[in-house]
């Protein structure tokens, strides 16, 4: 068939070499993904709401981006990335655990906000529009080869996918995966997650076993300003070098799907960013699909991964309950 | 927000008996322009069982969370043991030595007991030590008071008798010396009442102080040493139990007298009204919840339905209310009725002539953001008289309709536009009661109809459906107080473990008969 | 605090969202300073700009007619409690109904088009919900998730559709052909000139604002008047008590994101027939998004949709303004509308709060 | 246009057209970003009311509007680029982007040792397909059995500033076997480049000349002297002449771009061969299919 035969010129129909590309190239879109999700995760498993992910990972792009190319150091401008995104968490938090704003407005705000300031500022300093200048070799993070991915790269099959697959990130990407775990022991596993989980099921369970519901809050969702930082600097200093106007391109809102989809629990918030990595990756590998003498149009498959997430979801996920007491802003007294 | 006055309190210096444990001076609290508590004294003695009474809305939640420090009072003094202490917050509550079980409970709804028991009084920051010793703390406290419940179960699947001894744990986990209870029996069974009054009188020989907010005067008169009475907000007696009566009290809570008894001539039953044949229900975690009822309701008759709860009572409401598919026969008025799929719903009930008085009304009789008037259309914003045309709702009718209930159910404030949460739990149950009897249905099918309900509104809520079934409604009452179910009921059938154990007429039986029907010893 | 006293509504309705602008506007005055500005002559320029002449309102009212749909399409499902975040897609898919219409079709006056476009707007929008709702009502698959898959699935659509199909041959734009003269919706500067007001005729406002405060009339009435709103609205509120009601939760779902997704379709008469006279690629160009916005900030009411609607409207005409005139960035903009945003909507309780404090100072020997 | 100033691209060469003449003559100039379709012809009546004369514009979305508000300012002149608008007063600039990406594609084909080349575009446009099929005539000439990769970034606006997915869809092409990609999406390019650099592959950029941004690893930019035009446009002033101005390889509106960063990548043969193609497309000898004439591409 002529579809096969069109894959056939790159090589097998899906060979170990594609496999590994496709999975690497999933690994690396799912990264800021997966950082987003879990900041999500803390911040509405604390009962907060959050829908400016997308606007503090823009914001900690910027911030990430410009540091580093001011000082040359790339540790400068995850640093910079991270205390943008915070501020921006911080503005959340006031508005919507010290001042019960609503939590759905304050993020939209944050978005807009996000979005403007970047360009603003960007333009004021560098005056390149909104861009920063190109990142120089130390100003990025640079691929980390993990030990025997040398060694082992004779070996079939384990070798290559060690040393292509698994290896050759940035650190990013194992900051990133590390956080599930962490994020997972955190939650289940400490004082901390049990009260943060508490809160956004029952504050007033909280509130009543003597713990400070706003303070608790105000944590769950500085750690998302820190995971959301982290998800921004990848994206400037990790993936490309420096930032480049509304880069995130909409990899927030994404997240926030990544987070329903995964029920609002971190290994599932793994297994659907990856889904989502995967997707898109595919998509961005097999762009044009010819069947027969019919070019499949290059926008069917620029959808098909939000069509297969429809479907997927409609198939096999079902109902997602999101924590309780979500969204509402926690009030003793009317 | 001030932490540091607790230092100071005597906590191991021996109180000179006469110190009362609690002192109240002046308590004071507004919300907004409604005054809870005006300029309350209260002294509680050490080593007693306190009991505080008053009519729904009267401020004993209140005047108690503040001394919890869940509210602050506006004005006013907390003394414990005769120290002043200053009750910021809850944690400072907590470590004066003070406990709460809270009206509506504080529970993480999807949490383990465990992890309930534990959440703000952990050990340190991992979980692993602290959940390991509070496994062989209950245990321990679980033998000394008989307070059984499974560590590992989800409290959302527990019943509410067991999510009370939940939040007794909790607090008796603290340490609590002061334990306050508010309304505690709402949701319990006789035997599961007894119990916990057991247990409040161990703690009591022990030396702790209890404060238990209750409706039932029985409750009071067996259990307390003292009782105070509230009223608008305003502590209006404290009496020594033993020296007063049910009667007086109630006179006190309510400014009249009131009718502990209701006045019911008998029944006269007519055909039958509702049938039900084999009913069976699996919920959808595959616990068998009915196991085949069948049963035969008459014109003109209340059929009580007595049971401890979780033995399928609520599910069968929820069958015949066509809000849960269910395997079996139904007919209302000889008409068979849909009991799954399409035509099983709220509405083709209502249709055919039922109406449901739900037993949470909170979360399913009412809409506790709508206005009264809007929630009185619940289930009939399809009813001819508050239609305007075919596209409009007639609002104003809707408006004057409620209005009116309100006055004839002595709704209180009688305000269509206030928003049920605005109410009273017993003038947000009038409002459901007046919206499901006022129709005259054939069938009226009611759980609960007086929980939590001050004894004012239960003596009118029980003659008004008394009063339905002499124009010749057929009844089905569910409720897990014997009290309630003896003197409305003219028949009894009891419920256990999802079937039905006996039938009893209402005169030939007792408590005592009833409760070993069901503890499912036939 | 108990110190507090809850404002009368009215008071509560008009002083704390002014209140909130002006702190808004305020901190934007300081941003405009630090980018080395005069925050004076901008404010004035916008101001002047967006409501100084019938032409700066002509532009405002042309913005704020599509955010007034996009708006309320947010605000219906709201009250069902659901969050559609497909207005942009719904708009998108609205577009192509519209074009369609003009395009197939030999239309004997603009009316009768102005007619079919608006049901075909409304239709398409409609229909790109339908799924979305169909799958969150029965499969319980969230409708965030789908209706941000929805408005990325739209975009592929019309970007296929315009460089494949409906380009005229040629054409290096990516962009239906222009729809036939007599087409054009009459501005407003028609339609105001009979009644005696003069009002600029150079400005995109046309007709279709007067379908969009029909529209929100329309969906008060649904939601506070009609039995159908009755139950969107318990639903939304309680869906344990809407099932105890006997209000299937499918239908209400079904139905009220069908009329949000036609709302948000109808915004599509605005800009396409209103404005472009033809289908372009970005004709929604964000209005979704600013639905969500104007939908909370407006309380999910009509009344404060149209209001928010408004505001938003003067702020892009006020930035167009100030891009024309002055050298600032149209970034500066959207800060301002992150402001307004935050301030208003989620940190009213910043000016309600003392202003309930002052309140119970002043009111102190009237209460009870 | 919509995609914003600083793209580093197209709309950047505008800036820079429009900086070079208000610094060689002092002369004073506004500049308008758009937010919203419906400023554009907002903009361009508030600007010819304003007496600005001449009016310039970027990009084919504006056609449309100037073939709305052009009669009614014919005492102005307007130029428009990327688009014919046929208008007494207008001057519609457009480039004969296929010739220019023809020769760059002649340049990837010679550079590539795999045999494959790739070319990321922004969006699935009729502009864009102008750029791929130029390109990949070029390439099919120097090499009929070369592979081309073709593959756009997106379908929405972010399509032009998403560096990341451009990064991406470059190492999967270089996973495909190619080992030059052309980059013709706006911001997104930036990546494209940045990761064919960091892939130790070549690139090639577009508009502006980009072989800067990654000296030694850009094998050339496909240059379209969008500056020139504005520059021409503002210098004629007034007396702006209007008609159509084809910017071609003959008329140095198209070409590309070499410099010391890639004088190491363009050996001698390369360059010579490319030259020649010039001068037969500019002679008329040789013939580089225009995707817009028909709507489709002899080569793909
Ligand atoms: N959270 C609150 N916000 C505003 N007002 C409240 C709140 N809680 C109680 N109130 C007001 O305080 C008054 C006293 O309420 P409280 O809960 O103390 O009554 P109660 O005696 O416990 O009634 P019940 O017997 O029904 O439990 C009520 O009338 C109510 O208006
Ligand atoms: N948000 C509120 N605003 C005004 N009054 C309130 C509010 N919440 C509670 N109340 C008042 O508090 C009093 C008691 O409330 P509570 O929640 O304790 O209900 P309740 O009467 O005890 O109901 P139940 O019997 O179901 O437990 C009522 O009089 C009610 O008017
Ligand atoms: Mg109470
Ligand atoms: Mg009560």
């Amino acid at each position: 068939m002529a579809l096969g035969a069109h894959l056939g010129r790159a090589g097998a129909v899906m060979d170990l070499a594609t496999l590994i590309q496709i999975l690497d190239s999933t690994l690396r879109l799912a990264t800021p993904l997966l950082l987003a999700c879990l900041a999500g995760l803390f911040s509405e498993r604390a009962g907060v709401f959050d829908i400016g992910l997308e606007g503090k990972m823009l914001i900690a792009a910027f911030a990430a981006g410009a540091a580093a190319a001011v000082t040359g150091s790339v540790w400068l401008g995850l640093i910079a990335g991270i205390g943008a995104s915070l501020a921006l968490s911080a503005v959340h938090g006031v508005a919507s655990i010290g001042f019960r704003g609503n939590q759905l407005i304050s993020g939209v705000a944050i978005n807009f906000l996000a979005a403007g300031l970047t360009g603003l500022i960007g333009q004021r300093w560098f005056g390149l529009g909104g861009r920063t200048p190109q990142l120089p070799e130390g100003a990025r993070f640079g691929p980390i080869t993990l030990p025997f991915a040398e060694t082992l790269a004779g070996v079939p099959v384990l070798g290559p996918v060690w040393a292509e697959l698994i290896s050759g990130h940035t650190l990013l990407v194992y900051v990133a995966l590390a956080a599930v775990p962490a994020s997972w022991w955190v939650l289940y596993r400490t004082r901390f997650g049990l009260r943060l989980r508490a809160v956004g099921e029952n504050p007033a369970a909280v509130d009543t076993a003597g713990i400070s519901v706003a303070r608790l809050r105000f944590g769950a969702i500085l750690i998302a300003g820190l995971l959301c930082g982290i998800a921004g600097a990848y994206l400037a200093t990790g993936l490309v070098a420096g930032f480049v106007k509304d880069m995130t391109a909409g990899r927030g809102f994404i997240a926030l799907a990544a987070l329903v989809f995964a029920k609002w629990r971190p290994w599932q918030a793994l297994g659907a960013c990856l889904l989502f990595g995967l997707l898109e990756a595919v998509a961005n590998r097999y762009q044009n699909i010819e069947i027969g003498d019919f070019i499949v149009p290059v926008q069917v498959m620029q959808a098909a991964p939000y069509v297969l997430t429809v479907v997927i979801l409609a198939g096999f996920v079902g109902r997602a309950i999101p924590p309780r007491a979500g969204g509402e802003p926690y009030v003793k007294e009317r | 927000m001030s932490r540091e006055n607790h230092s100071g309190q005597p906590a191991t210096a021996a109180p000179l008996p006469q110190v009362p444990a609690i002192e109240l001076r002046g308590i004071s609290k507004a919300f907004g322009p409604v005054q809870a508590n005006r300029d309350i004294d209260l002294s509680v003695a050490r080593g007693t069982i306190h009991g505080i009474v008053g009519e729904n809305g009267a401020g004993k939640s209140t005047l108690m969370s503040i001394l919890y420090g869940f509210y602050r009072a506006d004005r006013g003094e907390i003394l414990i043991s005769g120290a002043r202490a200053e009750i910021a917050d809850s944690r400072a509550a907590i470590r004066a030595g003070i406990g709460m079980v809270f009206q509506h409970f504080k529970l993480v709804p999807n949490f383990t007991v465990l992890e309930n028991v534990i959440l703000g009084a952990e050990e340190g920051a991992r979980l692993a030590p602290s959940l390991a010793r509070a496994r062989a703390e209950l245990g321990r406290l679980a033998r000394d008071y008989e307070l059984e419940v499974d560590p590992d179960a989800v409290v959302e699947t527990l019943s509410v008798g067991h999510q009370q001894r939940v939040e007794i744990l909790k607090a008796l986990y603290r340490q609590a010396d002061i334990l306050i209870l508010d309304e505690p029996t709402g949701v319990l069974t006789p035997a599961e009442a007894d119990h916990l009054f057991r247990i409040l009188k161990g703690l009591a020989r022990q030396g702790k102080t209890v404060i238990l907010i209750t409706h039932k005067l029985r409750e009071i008169m067996e259990v307390t040493e003292r009782v105070s009475v509230m009223r608008r907000g305003e502590m209006v007696a404290t009496l020594t139990t033993a020296e007063t009566s049910p009667e007086k009290i109630a006179e006190l809570m309510v400014g009249r007298k009131v009718l502990l008894r209701v006045e019911k001539a008998p029944a006269r039953p007519g055909a039958v009204a509702l049938a039900a044949e084999g009913l069976q229900v699996v919920d959808p975690g595959g616990v068998e919840r009915l196991r085949g009822v069948s049963f035969a309701l008459r014109a003109g008759e209340i059929l009580g339905i007595a049971g401890v709860a979780g033995n399928g009572q609520s599910e069968l409401l929820e069958v015949l209310a066509g809000i849960r598919p269910a395997e079996g026969r139904l007919s209302i008025a000889g008409a068979p009725v849909a009991l799954g799929g399409p035509g099983a719903d709220g509405q083709a009930r209502r249709a055919a002539g039922l109406a449901h008085v739900p037993e949470d009304r909170q979360n399913l009789g009412l809409i506790m953001d709508f206005a009264a008037w809007e929630n009185v259309a619940l289930g009939y914003h399809h009813a001819a008289e508050y239609q305007a045309n075919a596209l409009f709702m007639a609002n104003g009718a809707l408006r004057a309709d409620t209005a009116d209930k309100m006055a004839r159910f002595d709704v209180r404030p009688p305000n269509p536009d206030l928003p049920a949460r605005a109410f009273s739990g017993g003038n947000q149950q009038k409002i459901v009661v007046a919206r499901e009897i006022d129709r005259a249905p054939k069938v009226l099918i009611v759980g609960q109809p007086t929980r939590g309900v001050d004894i004012g509104a239960i003596e009118f809520i029980h003659q008004r459906i008394v009063a339905l079934r002499d124009a010749g409604s057929a009844i089905l009452l569910v409720s897990v107080e014997l009290d309630e179910i003896l003197s409305l009921a003219d028949r009894i059938l009891v419920m256990f473990d999802g079937r039905i154990m006996g039938e009893r007429a209402a005169g030939a039986t007792d408590e005592r008969d009833l409760g070993l029907m069901m503890a499912g010893v036939a | 605090m108990s110190a507090r006293r809850p404002l009368p509504p009215l008071l509560d309705a008009l002083v704390v969202p002014l209140a909130s602008l002006v702190i808004a506007f305020a901190i934007s005055g300081l941003v405009i300073l630090a980018i080395g500005e005069d925050p004076v002559a901008a404010m004035k320029l916008m101001v002047e700009g967006a409501l100084g002449s019938t032409y700066g309102w002509g532009y405002t009212l042309y913005y704020a007619t599509n955010f007034m749909f996009t708006g309320l399409a947010v605000a219906v499902a709201f009250h069902a409690g659901l969050f559609n975040i497909g207005g942009e897609g719904q708009a998108t898919l609205g577009g192509l109904g519209v074009a369609l219409v003009c395009l197939m079709l030999p239309w004997p006056h603009w009316s009768v088009a102005f007619l079919a476009a608006t049901v075909s707007a409304a239709a398409f929008g409609a229909a790109w919900a339908a799924l979305p709702a169909w799958l969150q009502a029965r499969r319980g698959s969230h409708i965030v998730i789908t209706t941000i898959m929805f408005n990325f699935i739209a975009a592929s659509l019309l970007n296929y559709l315009l460089s494949n199909v409906l380009r005229p041959a040629g054409s290096m734009d990516p962009a239906s052909a222009r729809f036939a003269e007599g087409l054009q919706l009459p501005r407003l500067g028609a339609v105001l000139e009979p009644l005696g007001i003069a009002f600029s005729d150079r400005t995109p406002a046309n007709v279709t604002l007067f379908v969009a405060i029909l529209a929100g009339v329309a969906v008060w009435a649904l939601i506070w008047r009609t039995r159908i709103g009755y139950q969107i609205r318990a639903f939304g509120k309680s869906e344990r008590a809407a099932v105890y009601a006997g209000i299937s939760p499918v239908r209400v779902t079904i139905i009220a994101m069908l009329i949000s997704g036609a709302l948000a379709g109808m915004m599509a008469v605005n800009t396409v027939m209103g404005e472009a006279q033809r289908l372009l690629l970005n004709s929604v160009e964000g209005a979704g998004f600013i639905g969500i916005a104007v939908a909370l900030m407006g309380r999910s009411h009509p009344a404060g949709v149209a209001l928010a609607a408004l505001l938003f409207g003067f702020l892009y005409q006020g930035g167009a303004e100030l891009a024309l005139w002055t050298k600032i960035p149209r970034e500066l903009i959207t800060v301002i509308q992150a402001l307004v945003i935050l301030f208003t909507g989620a940190l009213d309780n910043m000016v309600r709060m003392p202003a309930e404090w002052l309140w119970a100072r002043i009111s102190g020997g009237r209460g009870r | 246009d919509l995609g914003g100033k600083f793209d580093k691209s197209f709309n950047e060469a505008a800036y820079e057209g429009a900086k070079r003449w208000a610094g060689e003559t002092g002369g004073s100039y506004k500049e308008i970003e758009m937010q919203s379709e419906a400023q554009r012809e907002q903009a361009l009546r508030r600007l010819a009311e304003s007496g600005a004369n001449p009016v310039v514009m970027t990009g084919f979305a504006f056609g449309d509007v100037l073939n709305q508000v052009a009669p009614d300012f014919p005492g102005t002149k307007f130029a428009i680029i990327d688009m014919v608008v046929d208008q007494p007063n207008v001057r519609s600039v457009v480039f004969t982007e296929h010739e220019g990406s023809y020769l760059v594609g002649m340049m990837a084909a010679k550079a590539s040792k795999t045999g494959t080349v790739g070319f990321i575009g922004g969006m699935d446009i009729p502009l864009i397909r102008r750029f791929g099929c130029g390109y990949a005539q070029g390439v099919k000439a120097v090499n009929p059995n070369a592979v081309i990769i073709q593959n756009m970034t997106g379908t929405t606006p972010a399509a032009w500033n998403d560096p990341v997915k451009g990064a991406e869809l470059a190492r999967s092409q270089k996973a495909q076997g190619a080992d030059v990609i052309y980059a013709a999406a706006g911001g997104t390019g930036i990546g494209v480049l940045q990761a064919a650099a960091d892939e130790g592959i070549l690139s090639v950029g577009v508009d502006s000349n980009q072989n800067y941004m990654h000296p030694g690893k850009v094998l050339t930019s496909m240059l379209k002297r969008v500056d020139n035009a504005v520059y021409e446009a503002f210098k004629m002033g007034t007396d702006l002449q209007t008609g159509v101005q084809v910017m071609n390889l003959a008329s140095g509106g198209v070409g590309y771009a070499m410099d010391d960063n890639n004088a190491s990548l363009v050996s001698a043969d390369m360059q010579a061969a490319v030259d020649a193609a010039a001068a037969e497309i500019i002679a008329g000898t040789r013939a580089v299919h225009d995707y817009m004439s028909d709507n489709s591409c002899p080569v793909n």
